[in-house]
């Protein structure tokens, strides 16, 4: 697989959503940084709830509203923080530069429109093509994500299509204005293992032959392996380790991370017992002081029950980027152990 | 904040404090309505139908001729009748606070008994599916088909109005709506794994429906009560409009509003109460209906 | 004549049906009154018949059995359905008297031979006495004349479509809830009236009908009466019928005490002639009436078949009634004791019905005041709710023992009245009977001596006056509101089942 | 779809059998028409004279037979209060009138509910969702004939811009349409926005503003017919709610339609227009309510009354 | 360990008609869920069902669950019969097998306190004093890794994990032989699906309860299983040890179903086997071997026209495989 990866498309820094809720002020997404370069995939990968899927609303800019709002820090895109423009400006950011996938194919498209009226939709908002030939682009869009007779299927509903098929035309409405970053939010978790396979392929083709940057939200530490560059993990609402792809999985530095490598029993060989992780990750309001890991975290130190952890450089053959939340990064040489 | 709030946004979503303008105190105020509205329920329902006997200044079916047609205290008449009098001489304000008996009385029966049919035939019609589900729809269908009013004048050619004709009306409009939105929710319910445990730990059809259903369809049932019990009212008034109420000299709000609706100019009073009553009480009994529904759940499609 | 007086707009209480068959349904007074005719006219004011409508004169034999109507000349239907003609009286009586026939009393109206003597003489003939002949072509039930030409060329479906009469206002269509008449400006009385067209709408809620009096959009409403303290405040004007046109009797039913009757029930409270003066002496009139008239327009009445001038009219009994049946809550209490009431009784509940679906807005109110007075006075008594058709039935089964406020109509001739109201084959409107009544009304029916009848009828009213066999409440005149600045005045006698008519009077203001 | 319709129409004709032995049944329970239609003092030998000509002396299997036979030949027998017209012909008099003010009265409460109902939605929990709620459950909370009346004496007698009463130009059915229609604002408003709730839930709508869609876009195009598929079904109801409504509002407005004939059939026992009234209206609920389906397939591309096929799962 | 079979399907189908029509509904077709399968579980041992979504995986368990009743052949629990039980067999066979399900959430009735969710079968088919009930939910409640104090609460008061727990709780109050397991960790965390897993697991050490497992990730069978059968359209194509699958897919199916899961290193690559179209509907099912239309390995026109029956692979001892390339 031959990617070009070049210079930084996407810089979040700090990135905070505020969530209101009946119990109170909230915050999924607290503090996450992200970098993203051209033609590059980024995983982000964590548990159910650690605000995966906000952050990458958050940088659409499109929290639930009114309950959410995001409250800090910045999304650089191309050198502007699209933090200060204006509903407008970000209405053209959405679905042209920046577009997104979301996780279930059964919901994801509305039932009472065509397939091709959702596609001509997208391009009819943000490509400069006369109404005409709309529905062309629409099933060009389509053969690109390989609909079989797109001519036929633009006719259709979402209803008369199969899941994988559904998937694959929101994937060609998220591609058809030939967006710079596709933001791809567990695609394929609804999908049959087999039909799994193809999408993931069918991305990383397009990938290879447009140069779109993609970040891959996902739980699956098969997916990450399989699809991405870079790895960002998160934990409750912050990113506790990123780094290359290989760096994470062969050299985790954070507690967090290596657990979670650990607990997922694989096909490739007979494991005798798994590791499990005690405990519950922390409700959103109910983060301990210190480490929000600590207390599931076998490692725990005095000090993680007071400070949370800063991001500190893991020294190893990956480079500088691989930076961990976690004390025990202090000394260089630490790598967690197998449990 | 990306997205531009809709224009009535109020400004405190924007991060802005906004002064407590008079918009804002109203608002706060409705916020509270479900303390608002069992407020109204207990003043105007509730404490007259337990307290009437007690409380009412004069007896809601006796008047004195000479005073008909007093007007209320702070337009030209006494404290002796607060709420003026009808055409009479009976108190107003009595014959509203036992009207709250009867209106309650109707309501709770009415719906009871509706209610009961309706949920027992639901229940069987969900859980059974098959020719069971296809015979009680049927007669929801025939139910709805068959205008309720219709059914009530025949009722009352029949057997002249009366206490029972009302329940009978009542139970008949609303059996098929239970019927329909419990079948509905019991449809998704019987699918439901817990159900399907319930079924492997051994329970009786019997217990699954009443144990395991029953308990899950009563945020439905309890919703549609509340909101249901403004409409039997309605109902209520608009069969004594039609002159099939609460046989007289009982009070009923329904049968007062009609009552007194052709003097709403000369007497405007002796409809305008009860009016009032009807109004607040359903009004606070919709909102109590639409918050418990939100609370409950707010998917919930209820009519 | 100005512009405003092209149409005038009375806004009524719906006829029993809309239709332009006036034997197939009662009370149809209201929507054919204005073009159709009987026989017999009336005279505005005195509400008696004269020799001014179809008929000019009449005469009968000793014995009332033959009838011979004596026919205006020249009278032209409406539409050029030609001249009115004896043939044309044949005709309407066939139809009034067939099978469909609902026309009130129409079993004294059939059973005659009718024939056309000449083109301008017509004549009845009966096997037995018909006293009252007169009352079938000119009272309230009614036999209305219709067009045997058109019926010959066009049937049935042409009277529906469009039928011919010979009044001052001819039809010209009709609608739910509308008719509407245009004026004859030839009419054989050589009579113009005032108003080119005439309107008719039916209408039920009388909030309603006083609303369209006050925004214009009628001129004239037969409002309820309670409602016309409002419309005399708001301008509006009334005007009221010459003579009573309602009569309003409570009545103790139940008492069907016929000696061959075993639905006699003598453990009724009211079989006691005492709790009968009770009841009647617990109710306070005065203080009701002005409640249920509170624009006037009723005389208090003594009996039900005492109107001035019938067979058999007793001023004294009028004279006696304030001291006999007078309001007396001591007397009352006196006589309840006397009766051991109300322990004395198994059932000593004395129910009241009250009809709320008749057209009569005032009988809930009047019914409820009664039972306020009776309970008042220290009687125990209920209201019943039931629908007029059901009290009917009830009647009609001789199961009705309650109190009925039943009935509210129109004075009738007395003997006519006596077969309604005290026989048994009167129908279901009967409350007292007993073997002395019945065989005294047997015998007026086959009297046709006028001297010795009256005296007959007089011998009754005071036997059940002394019985206190019903509650007499009121003599009622019609009233209906007039929108002054369209409408000046309107006289009519109030003998029709609508109470009024002869709207070809209706002045125009100005 | 043809076979569809064939069997709802199959489906309809038992339900209307039924009904038409309830009806039957029911109104025979009611009385006896001659203690309505013949005068007071009518004699028992005229009302045998009468009873025998409407055919009311034969048994009751009888007459439901002579009925049913009948109305297979569409012919509801002739009406006993208005003499000369059949019950049906009655019926398809007043008919037109009852659904051009339903109908109109159903038009003004969806144009009231719906945008109102989508608006609380979208404004779940601020000021226009109370403010909405509270003006839809007025109208649930006013008894509708104190409302006519209330009207008529605001609009008709003080200000005097409509007409009180009786069937006319447009003006005249204004304020009988919101005496008749609000009531059923706050249920198809309380619909409305419940549906729209959970359709904002929805992927796709966030699908919509991640395209790049503008905000009143997402609310009126993805959201609203996706929405109004709920609301959609009660319309059958509501034509049921219309018909009881007309019964009152057309006594209060003398709108001469079929609730008024309706009532007044029954206060005369005229069976055969009780009949012919109460089958009509299930005929007409019936097909409103077909129609509603057929509607639904429109609306929602996802119900298709196709026999044969199957929708993907 | 005793090796008697504790489960066996013999020749079972279900086909769930669809029907057209309200009163005359007639039927329009067949789902043909599950199309005639045979197996066979010996006691304490796991075996797990995995295939495609809509394969009949959970018709499979159902039917073992007597929550579905066959079209046609019979499943044995014990030598008996489970669709012809009664009375008090009905009931021993009730106490004796019993289920987790997979959504947590759905699973246990909101309006239920966890005790008497958990003490359900008890009820049912026990008279037992409240306290001695209370004892066994206690004891339960411990052997799940709960606290005998949350007995009382409501289920929206745990978390997914422990409403699992719950679940499991519920299944062992019984003393079941065996647990028919439905995904029972796939609505669950990553984190917490291997607390449950290992709970499970020493659960039936603990018991020696025999696992009727239903999962779609081969990560999953393979760590919690001893046989494995993989089920297409409503058939098992494959069956064996889980060993001796994972060492060998024999069935083309099975292979491309191996091949397709993502693998747990970025360094290693699978050789693809690429499945060309969609699944076939199970309402109308391809003739023959109904994975003829995808595979990639078609033996020939006899793969069009005969249903392959399963039989021993060559070289094997206990490795069923249904394909004609066999
Ligand atoms: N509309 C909302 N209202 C209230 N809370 C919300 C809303 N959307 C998300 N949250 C909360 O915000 C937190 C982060 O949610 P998010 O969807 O980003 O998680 P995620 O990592 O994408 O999880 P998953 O893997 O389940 O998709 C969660 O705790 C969730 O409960
Ligand atoms: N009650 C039912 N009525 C009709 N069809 C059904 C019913 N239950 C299941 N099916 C159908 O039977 C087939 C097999 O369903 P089943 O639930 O057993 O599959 P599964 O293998 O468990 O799938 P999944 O992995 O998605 O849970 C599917 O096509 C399904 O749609
Ligand atoms: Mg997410
Ligand atoms: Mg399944």
């Amino acid at each position: 697989m031959a990617k070009i990866i070049g210079e930084t498309i996407l810089q979040v820094e700090n990135l905070q959503t505020e969530l209101h809720t009946n119990i109170g002020v909230q915050r999924p997404v607290d503090g996450v940084s992200l970098s993203l370069r051209q033609g590059e995939t980024l995983g982000i990968v964590g548990e159910s709830g650690c605000g995966k899927s906000m952050t990458a609303l958050s940088i659409l800019g499109v929290v639930p509203k009114p309950a959410a709002q995001v409250v800090g820090g910045r999304v650089m895109f191309n050198g502007q923080d699209l933090r200060t423009f204006s509903e407008q400006q970000m209405r053209r950011i959405r679905g042209g530069s920046i577009s997104m996938v979301l996780q279930d194919p059964q919901t994801s498209l509305n039932p009472v429109y065509t397939i091709g009226g959702q596609v001509t939709e997208a391009i009819a908002l943000h490509r400069d093509v006369p109404r005409r030939s709309l529905m062309s682009h629409a099933i060009d869009a389509l053969r690109q994500v390989r609909v079989a007779a797109p001519e036929q299927r633009v006719k259709d509903y979402p209803h008369q299509m199969s899941g994988g098929m559904k998937q694959r035309v929101s994937g060609a409405i998220a591609i058809s204005c030939d967006p710079h970053v596709l933001i791809a939010d567990e695609p394929t978790t609804a999908l049959d293992v087999t039909i799994q396979s193809q999408y993931l392929r069918l991305l990383r083709e397009i990938q290879e032959k447009t140069g779109l940057s993609i970040i891959f939200i996902t739980h699956d530490f098969g997916i990450i392996a399989n699809m991405c560059d870079t790895v960002a993990v998160m934990y409750a609402g912050r990113v506790v380790e990123s780094g290359p792809v290989r760096a994470i999985f062969d050299e985790p530095r954070h507690p967090y991370t290596r657990a979670l490598l650990n607990s997922v029993p694989t096909m490739d060989r007979h494991v005798k017992r798994l590791y499990s992780i005690p405990g519950q990750p922390p409700a959103l309001w109910d983060r301990p002081a210190g480490c929000w890991y600590r207390n599931r975290c076998p490692f725990a130190e005095p000090r993680c029950e007071t400070q949370y952890p800063p991001a500190i450089a893991a020294k190893n053959t990956a480079g500088s980027n691989h930076v961990a939340n976690c004390w025990k990064l202090e000394d260089s040489t630490w790598i967690t152990p197998k449990s | 904040m990306n997205n531009p709030p809709p224009e009535d946004t109020p400004a405190e979503s924007l991060g802005v404090p906004a002064p407590p303008h008079l918009l804002r105190r109203i608002w706060l105020n409705l916020r509270s309505y479900p303390l608002l509205s069992v407020f109204v329920l207990l003043v105007l329902l509730v404490i007259p139908a337990l307290t009437a006997d007690w409380l009412a200044p004069h007896d809601p079916t006796q008047g004195v001729i000479m005073d008909r047609r007093l007007p209320p205290v702070f337009f030209g008449g006494t404290w002796e009748y607060p709420l003026g009098t009808d055409r009479l001489g009976r108190d107003i304000l009595s014959r509203i606070m036992y009207g709250a008996r009867v209106s309650l009385s109707i309501s709770l029966v009415g719906i009871f008994v509706g209610g009961l049919l309706g949920v027992t035939l639901g229940l069987l019609a969900g859980y059974f599916r098959g020719w069971i589900d296809t015979i009680i729809m049927r007669l929801v269908e025939i139910s709805l088909a068959l205008p309720a009013i219709l059914l009530a004048l025949v009722l009352a050619a029949a057997s002249g109005p009366s206490f029972q004709t009302i329940i009978i009306v009542v139970a008949f409009v609303l059996w098929a709506l239970y019927a329909r939105q419990v079948r509905g929710e019991v449809l998704s319910i019987r699918e439901r794994d817990y159900v399907a445990r319930a079924r492997v730990a051994g329970a009786s059809h019997f217990r699954i429906m009443v144990r395991h259903i029953l308990p899950n369809v009563a945020n439905t049932i309890i919703v549609l009560a509340t909101l249901q019990v403004g409409s039997v009212i309605i109902l209520e008034a608009a069969l004594s409009f039609l002159g099939l109420g609460i046989p007289r000299p009982t009070p009923a709000w329904g049968m007062m509003v009609a009552d007194g609706r052709q003097l709403i100019v000369s007497a405007w009073w002796i409809s305008f109460f009860p009016g009032l009553a009807i109004t607040l009480t359903v009004f606070s009994l919709n909102l109590l209906g639409d918050w418990l529904r939100d609370r409950l759940d707010p998917k919930l499609e209820i009519v | 004549l100005a512009q405003n007086n092209d149409r005038v707009v009375a806004v009524v209480t719906p006829p029993g049906a809309e239709t332009n068959r006036s034997w197939a349904a009662t009370s149809l007074w209201q929507s054919l009154g204005q073009s159709l005719e009987g026989l017999l006219e009336h005279d505005p004011i005195t509400g008696e018949y004269n020799g001014d409508g179809l008929a000019t004169s009449w005469e009968h034999n000793d014995d009332f059995t033959v009838w011979t109507f004596h026919l205006r000349k020249g009278v032209q239907f409406h539409f050029g359905y030609g001249e009115f003609t004896a043939d044309d009286v044949v005709h309407s009586y066939n139809l009034s008297v067939s099978d469909a026939s609902v026309i009130p009393g129409v079993d004294q109206l059939r059973g005659a031979e009718v024939e056309a003597l000449d083109t301008y003489t017509v004549r009845f003939s009966y096997a037995k006495p018909r006293t009252n002949l007169l009352y079938l072509h000119g009272g309230h039930s009614i036999m209305l004349i219709y067009s045997k030409k058109q019926f010959d060329e066009e049937g049935l479906e042409g009277y529906d479509r469009r039928f011919a009469g010979t009044g001052h206002y001819q039809f010209v269509s009709r609608e739910p809830g509308r008719v509407l008449y245009e004026r004859v400006d030839d009419h054989y009385s050589g009579m113009v009236p005032d108003f080119k067209e005439l309107e008719v709408r039916f209408v039920t809620e009388p909030a309603t009908k006083l609303a369209m009096l006050l925004a214009g959009e009628a001129h004239i409403a037969d409002l309820s009466r309670e409602l016309m303290p409002d419309a005399l405040s708001a301008g509006m004007k009334t005007v009221q019928s010459t003579l009573p046109s309602i009569q309003t009797d409570l009545v103790f039913n139940g008492l069907y005490c016929e000696s061959h009757d075993d639905r006699c029930r003598k453990d009724l409270p009211w079989y006691d002639v005492r709790i009968r003066e009770a009841i009647n002496r617990a109710i306070n009139r005065e203080e009701m009436l002005t409640v249920l008239f509170p624009s006037g327009g009723y005389d208090l009445h003594a009996r039900y078949t005492m109107v001035k001038g019938n067979e058999g009219y007793d001023p004294t009994l009028e004279a006696r009634f304030p001291a006999e049946y007078g309001y007396d809550l001591e007397k009352v209490k006196q006589l309840l004791q006397d009766a051991n009431y109300p322990d004395g009784f198994k059932d000593p509940t004395i129910p009241i019905i009250i009809t709320p679906m008749s057209a009569m807005p005032e009988v809930p109110l009047q019914q409820e005041m009664v039972y306020q007075y009776l309970i008042q006075a220290g009687f125990k008594a209920k209201i019943v709710e039931l629908d007029y058709a059901r009290v009917r039935a009830m009647g009609r089964e001789r199961e009705l023992y309650m109190i009925n406020p039943g009935r509210n109509s129109p004075p009738r001739p007395t003997e006519v009245a006596f077969r309604a109201f005290y026989t048994n084959p009167g129908g279901g409107l009967q409350g007292w009977e007993d073997d002395w009544t019945a065989s005294h009304i047997e015998t007026l029916i086959s009297t046709v001596d006028p001297v010795l009848r009256d005296q007959q009828a007089r011998e009754l009213q005071n036997y059940l006056f002394e019985q206190y066999v019903d509650i007499p409440l009121f003599d009622g005149y019609t009233q209906v509101a007039i929108n002054p600045k369209v409408v000046s005045g309107w006289a009519f006698p109030g003998v029709t089942s609508a109470g009024y008519g002869h709207w070809h009077l209706i002045q125009a203001a100005n | 779809m043809q076979r569809y319709l064939v069997y709802r129409v199959v489906q309809s004709l038992v339900t209307l059998l039924a009904i038409s032995v309830i009806i039957f049944g029911l109104s025979r329970l009611s009385g006896n028409p001659v203690d309505a239609l013949l005068p007071d003092n009518a004699t028992p030998q005229e009302a045998a004279v009468v009873m025998h000509e409407w055919g009311l002396d034969r048994p009751l299997h009888v007459q439901y037979l002579a009925f049913i036979r009948n109305a297979l030949r569409g012919n509801l027998g002739d009406s006993l209060k208005w003499p000369g017209e059949t019950a049906l012909g009655m019926v398809w008099q007043r008919l037109p009138a009852t659904l051009q003010l339903g109908g109109f009265a159903i038009i003004i409460s969806t144009l009231i509910a719906i945008p109102i109902g989508v608006l609380a939605a979208v404004n779940k929990g601020r000021l226009f969702d109370s403010f909405g709620k509270m003006v839809a459950l007025l109208g649930q909370a006013v008894p509708p004939f104190w409302l006519g009346i209330v009207l008529i004496w605001t609009f008709s007698v003080h200000w005097n811009v409509f007409p009180t009463s009786g069937r006319g130009g447009f003006e005249h059915m204004v304020l009988p349409a919101i005496a008749m229609g609000w009531y059923q604002v706050a249920a198809l408003m309380r619909l409305t926005r419940s549906s729209t709730l959970e359709v904002l839930d929805n992927e796709y709508i966030k699908l919509a503003r991640l395209k790049g869609v503008p905000e009143w876009r997402v609310i009126w195009v993805h959201a609203l017919r996706n929405a109004a598929i709920a609301p959609l079904t009660y319309f059958g109801v509501i034509i049921g709610y219309i018909f009881t409504g007309s019964v009152v509002i057309e006594t209060v407005f003398a709108w001469p339609g079929t609730g008024l004939l309706a009532i007044e059939a029954i206060r005369a026992r005229d069976y055969p227009v009780v009949q012919a009234v109460v089958l009509t209206f299930a005929v007409v609920f019936i097909i409103a309510n077909l129609i509603v389906d057929i509607l639904y397939a429109f609306v929602d591309p996802r119900i298709r009354y196709n026999d044969n096929e199957q929708s993907t799962p | 360990m005793d090796n008697t079979e504790i489960l066996r399907f013999e020749g079972v189908k279900k086909h769930f008609p669809i029907t057209k029509g309200v009163i005359f509904s007639r039927q329009a077709g067949q789902v043909h869920a599950v199309d005639g399968i045979d197996l066979a579980l010996a006691h304490g041992q796991t075996l797990a069902l995995v295939g495609e979504s809509g394969c009949g995986k959970t018709t499979t368990a159902r039917l073992a669950l007597r929550l579905e009743t066959p079209t046609d052949g019979r499943v044995m629990v014990d030598g008996e019969d489970v669709h012809q039980l009664q009375g008090a067999a009905l009931k021993r066979y009730r106490t004796r097998v019993q289920a987790v399900f997979q959504d947590p959430w759905s699973s246990l009735n909101p309006r239920m306190r966890v005790r008497d969710i958990v003490a359900e079968t008890l009820r049912v088919n026990f008279s037992l004093s409240r306290s001695e009930i209370e004892q066994r939910v206690a004891k339960v409640l411990l052997d799940v890794g709960l606290k005998p104090e949350q007995a009382l609460n409501y289920p929206h008061e745990f978390s997914g994990g422990q409403r699992q727990r719950v679940a499991i709780a519920s299944a062992l109050i019984s003393n079941p032989k065996m647990l028919i397991l439905d995904e029972p960790v796939s609505a669950l965390d990553v984190s917490i699906r291997s607390q449950i897993m290992n709970l499970l697991q020493d659960l039936q050490q603990q018991y020696g309860m025999t696992y009727l497992l239903v999962a779609h990730d081969l990560g999953t069978t393979r760590y919690m299983a001893d046989w494995l059968a993989v089920m297409y359209l409503g058939r098992i194509v494959e069956y064996a040890t889980v060993d001796s699958l994972f060492k060998e897919p024999r069935n083309p199916y099975t292979k491309a179903l191996f091949s397709a899961a993502l693998p747990d290193h970025p360094d290693k690559r699978r050789e693809e086997i690429i499945l060309t179209g969609e699944v076939p509907s199970p309402i109308d099912p391809p003739s023959g071997c109904s994975f003829h239309p995808r595979c990639p390995l078609k033996a020939g026109s006899i793969c069009e026209q005969v249903e392959p029956k399963l039989k021993l692979a060559p070289g094997t001892k206990n490795h069923l495989v249904a394909c004609h390339l066999y």
